[in-house]
């Protein structure tokens, strides 16, 4: 299941529904992406998506992880709009028989929203807004699973 | 009518989100020559490094036809999470 | 924080928990483990440990976890004695300023308690009841954080 | 008095979990030596593959002398999670 939030979400309520029932999978994997306040400076990020067209680009990467990696399950809650420090920008879950295949399915999944869905993040500080764009260091990340494959 | 979006930096360099073009350009060059002829600085952040352009919601490389209806939207670099 | 518990825990609470009052963390990774039902043949899994020995040892990587991936936080939860298919066993929660790290120390957390950690586990099935030892996996996924180090 | 624990296949191996062992073994090598004489079973298989020692909650390599009321526990291979 992919969301694209306009609120607040409840992380560990998510969680919990995503554990439920669950009796033939060993391994849960989960991250949380937070907006950081950078010691006062960033008032708030602004998510902004192209509706279907960013749902679906998702939607894409999703079934390649669960074919890759054999996951029985992915939750993606991503949210959007004015999103304060301290806050959840988004949760990856994922499920598998085995730890390694949870861990490298969110691992996956998290490189790849970083910079391959149609999300543009700005970041509004006291110094003013600027649009963050992926730093070096994303494009790697999720160009290593091109690598590997 | 042609429904261009722009997202990211390029609406605020453009100064509007959404915009409808009519009569509609047949082509997404015309279209480009058009909204730089209209706006030079605009049409530069088009050309710009990691700018994408999708048409009725698939990414195109090039220049690509556009239906009368066409939706067109200009991507810069992508940054979720 | 490190808690060795005899009964059911409530994960996406721990998670919340976690989450909370974090302005300069941007990312909290986690991870479940949790009993398998293996078709129905398992009854129940049995968790043994040998107390304040295993919170000792776990503290030990954990800390080298702090250390080397510079987190910012650490929660583990392991549940022992009897646990039944589709209950949690474990979870692992790290926090850090940027993705890699907290999904390379959870990663790393998870690979030390599977085959590091002062824990014995007994597969009680239909069958018959037996220990489960590390398989080779276990600990080649837990030595290669040597070889990287 | 020596006390002594066995964990995971060791205490069905053996029959029991916690010993107390009274007159203490001067030397780790003495207490394993007085286990096989009165199980050899279980002298099997604390010489077995992955066997770990602790005394007084430390890991030990090799024969170690113990102090009257050490703690010795029989450690097989670790699986956790």
């Amino acid at each position: 299941m992919i969301e694209l939030v306009e609120h607040p979400f409840d992380a560990g309520h998510a969680l919990n529904a995503f554990l439920a029932r669950r009796s033939e999978t060993g391994a849960v994997a989960s991250f949380v992406g937070l907006a950081r306040s950078e010691g006062g400076w960033t008032i708030a990020l602004e998510l902004e998506a192209y509706a279907e067209f960013t749902h679906a680009g998702i939607a894409a990467f999703a079934a390649a992880a669960t074919e890759r990696f054999k996951l029985q399950d992915i939750h993606i809650i991503h949210r959007l709009g004015a999103i304060p420090p301290g806050d959840a920008i988004v949760l990856v879950l994922t499920a598998a028989t085995h730890r390694r295949e949870a861990l490298d399915g969110c691992d996956f999944l998290v490189d790849h929203l970083k910079s391959r869905a149609a999300l543009w993040k700005k970041d509004h500080g006291r110094a003013g807004a600027r649009w963050i764009e992926p730093t070096g260091r994303d494009l790697a990340d999720a160009a290593r699973w091109e690598a590997a494959s | 009518m042609t429904r261009v979006l722009l997202f990211g930096r390029l609406s605020d360099v453009a100064g509007w989100r959404e915009r409808a073009i009519d009569p509609p350009p047949d082509t997404l060059a015309a279209l480009r020559e058009l909204l730089r002829l209209e706006a030079p600085e605009l049409g530069r952040a088009l050309e710009g490094p990691g700018i994408q352009a999708a048409v009725d919601r698939a990414l195109v490389l090039g220049d690509v036809t556009l239906s009368p209806g066409a939706e067109v939207a200009f991507l810069p670099p992508m940054s979720g999470g």
